[in-house]
């Protein structure tokens, strides 16, 4: 039955005629030629420029990390100096957290929220489309800074007086601060798109209750960004403005407080790192279910644990300023909130134990991947717990163990779910499998390879050595280890390079993938591979929590919705209940101009503050532009409408 | 509107009544827009009221901090004059009266009442930030004088940048009440700008008290 | 491959005793050191736990592919015995942590406990990249100010007042203590007491710039009588030049740029913007670490600092083979 | 086509525009023996104009090098005359009035020769790119440097607004020595 059921819900149509279905595709169809190109707003055309755009970032940051490699594998090393070292290690850092991890992740939400909750685009995608321009601005405005010699050199989280306008002559530090502000833009909007999808656009049935693990997982995310990115775009704005016109927020001579920047960027910076985790989770949890043919053990708990990992994770920042001076009996109630929020984790953990154990399971790359997820931020997170104690911390803080740390928790909590989640969704994507057999030697290589790098690094900082140095002298032994760790950097280095290769050649030799090759049980498995322009058809109706897995009783889609005319369904909060036939606005080439527009307020804004008031009047116009209704589609709009 | 309508009708008709079987529902009779939680733009500017607040609520937070690291506050500068900062405090309250109002047309969908106070609210939101502009002057203080005058003019300016953006939104809906195109949804907007003005009313509050009540008492 | 590294932890200390945390030779970094031994052995207990539960549960997990039907069943089962077990391995997470929790707390007090009577009390000052070291004593007149090298008395408390002059820095003798951070506009405290006689090598811990990778410091613990001697030593002005070498060195010095920034007491070379040199030829290293105390190194530091620390703020001294051979010869004398 | 052309173009200048302000320029021994502060020993010269020292590239235009200009600046206590440029015993620094002419090389000799009553000789005890330094900074006092490379506030009391928001005072010659000080 479980197999059967998929078939059922595929083009064609159930009730609408051929011409009728040729109609809907081609209403929701781009546009052709490079214009139409521009003014897509499909969201699964956004998120599939999104999810290259970043993985290009990912890999001009992992040759960043490879550079670094190559200066530490041994001991007063003169391939690069320390200007060009501290350029490259905070673009690495700076391109990983805000150009790769955090983007990815609502990238591969803004494409499978949708079709996992069965509507047939995103809420408000003109600013979908608008999020994505904006941040390949932000991408290409930050590499191109660093090849113009302007590459921020402070570090990825650029703590004052170091960054201010004393200590940091030139552009540089400006540019960093910028960069902030392209990026933060760009996740806000996308998780307000995000948020109004997972509450509006529900499929009919599709309860709160119902929902998919990934799709609560980027819920909460999305509402983690809303509330912690905030800290950092004032923070930035503060450094800016600092720099450029004067003030003191940070001059403790005139009132200001170096200590105020690291409260503010760690207020942001403790929830980033739940931010780029949390996904992870929703997709391992996608992963697992269809892998271990059962729904995932533990639903309720899976999903009171993301939301109670969002509030701590609110509630941490000081542990990343145990070494300064804050007080002593502050620091000892974050030591307990970080370590607290090691059982949320914990139980999303057992659970998942439980699923496999329970389960019957189906050893593909996914699942491998998942598996690796288990070693890795398991060992990730008892480190963090050690980081969590003040006196500990006060010995390895800021050394190669915090290094390893942070890498094991991001790259095994963020990455390995993500690669897996390629595996998975590619053929939903593209309608081609990935080789099962790059894929394994793709998995094995890169999971050997990020231990042998990464792991020696524990010991590293145990014996001495500090985060961010240039060089080390040879006499303090640390030579070896930085050896082995740079041949597992040129392992992961290979890897990679065979995920390119598993990606060009499927994308054209591929096997042809069915609907739903893996058996799977949620929606974005009920329509072709790839999906249509509209997504559905015919717009399913959910009657549980694994629609494909479980029988349905009483109507099964739903008819009504104009084929001249984007119409969404949207529908109650809780009970998703249909509610408004909504209609989207058409394809539009506004928000590319606009992002264009802010681009230039921004980079302008860098040279002189009042570039913020002349560079708003084409912001303006733009946005105008875009706002205005055009008569045909309101005249398309006046026909459909019906009061509430 | 009905020629409008007339002109798609025949490709309405084509859509055959959903079949009888039970396996189907139709939906071709809800709304085509909705107000408060029914909007998705309702949902969407309460994001950004989130996100606004957050930040109008972690730069007060920098206020207090910052005001711990000195020993006298303000540092060395006189306190702000209140006059023109409370004379916006009144207008802004006010506005909120024929806020109220736009919204209650909107929803009733009056279009002249819309147009009317959607003008005057345009009205009201220049004369605030003409006086903005007056409280500026009357801050005793630089932005690049201390670490004090920094934060009150980040703090004034944040909430002028509102005051701005608010004002602009609601010119082009003004113009668009007038000009056209118009529909149904159209109504929602104007009632969804009304939601941000009241957020932008409610946030100069605690501003206001922060900007100049708290130098005089802490 | 884990395991296998994990001991590697312990041989490898021995590797570098002079920077290690692993090899503590003061109370607070034993204490510390005590407490990571208690993390790693309940945190490796816990991983290779929950990896064993893993690998039991891909082993009893049936199998299947892509067309095995789906256990919808499930959804009405309570599924008692994964319930059960969940519930009881997060409860003993909780227990653990809790534990861990109080090792940690426990841990703090002992370090804050530290007995202070008749401590030795510094003002160490961090500079872009050097450290500046006053030691103060009764009378202030007995006060004295060295840079880059820390001398301490065995068994007797130190209590250092941390200070920054420009940006953040951290202040880092893992065999001594953890670090603390020299912020500006602020003073920070550290207290530490070194138990065994040795030399230890600090470190700068918190990114500050271009050099902060060569931004290091000796630590010597020797016994209190030396140490008294050392210090009485330290508190001589610079001695008149002996040789006539010596006394060009020192007219070089103070006629060139030398003087501009550098102090020698005892010589109208009085600048306050780089390590005073008073006795600089007693010192171990020069350039906070970077290079061996010898006359050669010394020369070679002079003509191009650059070439060793680019990006400090010690130009290159052009001046002609003599006068730097008579330089270096002077500075020798500094003991 | 033409559009191709007109953004190589830009690109070319940020490029250069950038690397002028962005290198960090780390002093290197002088190429070949002794050149502290070789210089002219007297502006006063017979007949034609003698050359000029050249002025080294990478200064002028140069963000690092002015803010180490700033560095020294209070290091070697120009501070303690000229007073954060706003003048004291010695001629203010943020004006448009040049007594010995506003080129860096006038600087340059300024710094390195001394000038009548008070301003001493540095010859010997600052290096040639160490004054290079002081000259770019003392330029971008009176806005003479670029916006974008001039330093901004330091991390001090704030005295006056920083040389990055000074606006540009058209040098010209005049003013006069200050009267000898009572010595």
């Amino acid at each position: 039955m479980s197999t059967t059921a998929p078939e059922l819900r595929l083009p064609p149509s159930r009730h609408l005629t051929p011409p009728e279905v040729r109609e809907l595709e081609r209403t929701w169809s781009d546009r052709p030629g490079i214009l139409g190109w521009l003014a897509t707003v499909d969201h699964k055309h956004i998120a599939r420029r999104f999810i290259v755009t970043c993985f290009v970032f990912f890999l001009l940051g992992g040759l960043l990390a490879a550079a670094m490699r190559m200066q530490l594998a041994r001991p007063e090393n003169d391939l690069l100096g320390p200007d060009l070292y501290n350029q490259i290690f905070t673009m690495h850092g700076s391109t990983m957290m805000f150009l790769f991890a955090v983007p990815v992740m609502q990238a591969v939400a803004i494409y499978f929220v949708p079709l996992m909750v069965g509507a047939r685009n995103i809420a408000f995608p003109r600013t979908a489309a608008f999020s994505y321009w904006i941040l390949l601005a932000g991408g290409v405005f930050l590499f191109v800074g660093f090849v113009l010699n302007i590459g921020p050199d402070v570090g990825w989280f650029a703590y004052v007086p170091l960054s201010g306008p004393q200590y940091s002559p030139g552009k540089r530090a400006d540019w960093w601060a910028q960069m902030i502000t392209f990026t933060e833009v760009s996740a806000l909007l996308a998780s307000i798109c995000i948020i109004a999808t997972v509450f509006k656009l529900r499929a009919p049935g599709m309860t709160l209750t119902r929902i998919p693990l990934f799709v609560w997982a980027s819920l909460v995310t999305a509402f983690m960004i809303l509330f912690a990115m905030p800290a950092v775009m004032l923070a930035s704005t503060m450094l800016i403005m600092d720099r450029l016109i004067g003030t003191h927020f940070f001059n403790p001579a005139d009132g200001g407080d170096a200590l105020l920047w690291q409260h503010l960027f760690w207020f942001f910076g403790h929830p980033e790192v739940y931010i780029i985790f949390i996904p992870g989770l929703g997709m391992l949890s996608s992963i697992i279910a269809p892998f271990a043919r059962r729904p995932i053990y533990g639903y309720p708990a899976m999903v009171l644990s993301l939301i109670a990992t969002a509030f701590l994770g609110f509630a941490l920042w000081v542990h990343h300023m145990f070494a300064t001076n804050v007080a002593e009996l502050g620091k000892s109630f974050f030591t307990a909130a970080s370590m607290v929020i090691a059982i949320p984790t914990a139980i999303q953990i057992f659970c998942w134990i439980a699923t496999l154990w329970t389960g019957k399971l189906n050893f593909r790359t996914p699942l491998l991947y998942v598996l690796g997820f288990f070693f890795i931020l398991i060992l990730g997170g008892l480190t963090g717990v050690m980081l969590a104690s003040v006196s500990l911390d006060t010995q390895i803080h800021d050394t190669f163990f915090v290094v390893a740390h942070l890498h094991y928790v991001l790259i095994g909590g963020a990455v390995f779910p993500l690669f897996g989640a390629f595996y998975y969704w590619f053929p939903k994507m593209t309608g081609r499998m990935l080789s099962e057999r790059l894929g394994r030697w793709n998995f094995w290589l890169f999971f050997i390879g990020f231990n042998v790098a990464f792991f020696p690094m524990h010991i590293l900082g145990l014996e001495g050595m500090p985060r961010r140095v240039y060089t080390y002298p040879a006499e303090l032994g640390w030579g070896t280890l930085n050896l082995v760790s740079t041949l597992g950097a040129v392992t992961i280095a290979v890897s990679v390079l065979l995920f390119i290769l598993n990606v060009v050649v499927s994308l054209r030799r591929g096997a042809l993938a069915p609907d739903n090759p893996w058996g799977a049980g949620t929606l974005e498995w009920a329509t072709s591979s790839p999906p249509p322009a509209c997504n559905f058809v015919d717009v399913p109706i959910v009657h549980g929590r694994e629609p494909l897995w479980q029988p349905t009783r009483g109507p099964e889609y739903v008819t009504g919705l104009a084929t001249h005319a984007r119409e969404v369904l949207v529908t109650s909060v809780v009970d998703a209940l249909p509610d408004q036939r909504l209609m989207q606005p058409d394809s539009t080439i506004w928000p590319f101009v606009s992002s264009l527009a802010v681009s230039a307020m921004f980079v302008g804004s860098i040279f002189n503050p009042w570039a913020i008031v002349w560079g708003a009047i084409p912001v303006a116009i733009a946005l105008t532009a875009w706002f205005w209704p055009g008569r045909e589609e309101t005249r398309k709009a006046l026909a459909l409408e019906k009061a509430p | 509107m009905n020629d409008a309508r007339a002109a798609v009708e025949p490709r309405r008709r084509r859509q055959r009544p959903a079949p009888a079987d039970g396996t189907a529902l139709d939906v071709r009779e809800l709304p085509s827009y909705g107000f408060g939680d029914h909007s998705l733009m309702w949902w969407g500017t309460w994001g950004i009221i989130l996100i606004e607040g957050t930040v109008f609520a972690l730069a007060v937070m920098a206020y207090f901090y910052l005001r711990t690291r000195v020993a006298n506050w303000p540092a060395s500068v006189d306190y702000p004059g209140p006059l023109w900062g409370t004379i916006n405090l009144v207008i802004v309250l006010l506005s909120a009266i024929p806020n109220v109002w736009a919204k209650r047309a909107a929803e009733a969908r009056d279009l002249p009442d819309v147009r009317k106070w959607t003008w005057v609210l345009l009205a009201i939101a220049l004369a605030t930030i003409a006086v903005r502009f007056l409280e500026f002057k009357s801050l005793n203080v630089r932005w690049d004088s201390n670490a004090y005058g920094s934060i009150v003019w980040t703090l004034l300016g944040l909430h002028t940048v509102h005051l701005l953006t608010d004002a602009y939104d609601t010119a082009v809906l003004a113009v668009l009440l007038v000009t056209g195109p118009l529909e149904g949804k159209r109504f929602s907007d104007v009632a969804e700008n009304a939601l941000y003005w009241n957020f932008v009313v409610a946030a100069w509050v605690p501003i206001y008290a922060v900007i100049y009540i708290a130098p005089r008492v802490i | 491959m884990l395991l296998a590294m994990l001991p590697m932890a312990t041989p490898l200390a021995g590797a570098a005793p002079f920077q290690n945390a692993l090899n503590p030779t003061g109370i607070q970094a034993a204490h510390i050191y005590t407490l990571w031994n208690v993390m790693l052995g309940v945190c490796t207990v816990v991983f290779v736990a929950t990896m064993i539960g893993l690998l039991i549960a891909l082993r009893r997990g049936g199998r299947g592919d892509e067309t095995t039907p789906a256990e919808v069943a499930r959804f009405g089962d309570p599924e008692r015995i994964a319930h059960r077990s969940v519930v009881a391995s997060v409860a003993i997470s909780i227990a653990l942590l809790l534990f861990l929790l109080a090792a940690s707390v426990f841990t703090d007090r002992a370090l804050a406990r530290l007995p202070l009577q008749n401590a030795l009390t510094l003002d160490i000052t961090a500079h872009q990249f050097w450290w500046e070291v006053q030691y103060n004593d009764d009378p202030p007149s007995r006060n004295f100010i060295t840079a880059n090298e820390l001398q301490i008395p065995v068994g007797r408390p130190v209590i250092a007042r941390l200070h920054s002059d420009d940006v953040i820095h951290s202040l880092w003798v893992p065999n001594l203590h953890g670090k603390k951070d020299l912020i500006p506009g602020e003073t920070s405290l550290i207290q530490f007491r070194a138990d065994k006689a040795g030399d230890y090598r600090g470190q700068c811990a918190e990114f500050c710039g271009w050099q902060h990778a060569w931004m290091a410091f000796n630590v010597k613990a020797l016994p209190p009588s030396d140490f008294e001697r050392w210090a009485e030593q330290q508190r001589h002005s610079a001695p008149e030049p002996a040789t006539d070498i010596a006394k060009r060195g020192r007219d070089v010095f103070e006629s060139g740029p030398c003087g501009m920034c550098h102090n020698i007491q005892g010589t109208n070379a009085h600048g306050q913007f780089a390590p005073d040199l008073t006795h600089v030829a007693s010192r171990p290293t020069l350039a906070a670490g970077r290079l061996p105390n010898t006359p050669e190194h010394m020369m070679a530091w002079i003509v191009n600092p650059q070439q060793f620390k680019p990006g400090a703020n010690m130009p290159a001294v052009p001046l002609s083979p003599d006068d730097l051979r008579a330089l270096v010869a002077y500075l020798q004398t500094l003991k | 086509m033409r559009s191709e052309r007109l953004l190589i173009a830009i690109a070319a200048v940020a490029l250069v525009a950038a690397c002028q302000r962005e290198t960090r320029t780390f002093t290197q021994p002088p190429a070949g023996g002794v050149t502290l502060n070789a210089v002219q020993l007297t502006p006063l010269h017979a007949g034609a104009e003698p050359p000029q020292p050249p002025v080294p590239n990478g200064y002028q235009q140069n963000a690092y090098a002015m803010s180490q200009g700033k560095r020294l600046f209070s290091a070697y206590n120009c501070n303690g005359c000229h007073a954060n440029g706003g003048g004291g015993s010695g001629p203010p620094l943020m004006d448009d009035v040049w007594i010995y002419g506003s080129d860096p090389q006038n600087i340059f000799a300024t710094i390195v020769e001394g000038r009548p009553n008070g301003m001493p000789s540095f010859r010997g005890r600052i290096p040639d790119d160490q004054i290079w330094q002081l000259v770019a900074y003392i330029r971008s006092m009176s806005g003479l440097a670029p916006s974008d490379a001039a330093p901004s506030r330091n991390d001090s009391l704030s005295t006056k607004v920083s040389e990055s928001r000074q606006d540009t005072q058209k040098p010209v010659q005049g003013g006069s020595e200050p009267a000898p000080s009572p010595q």
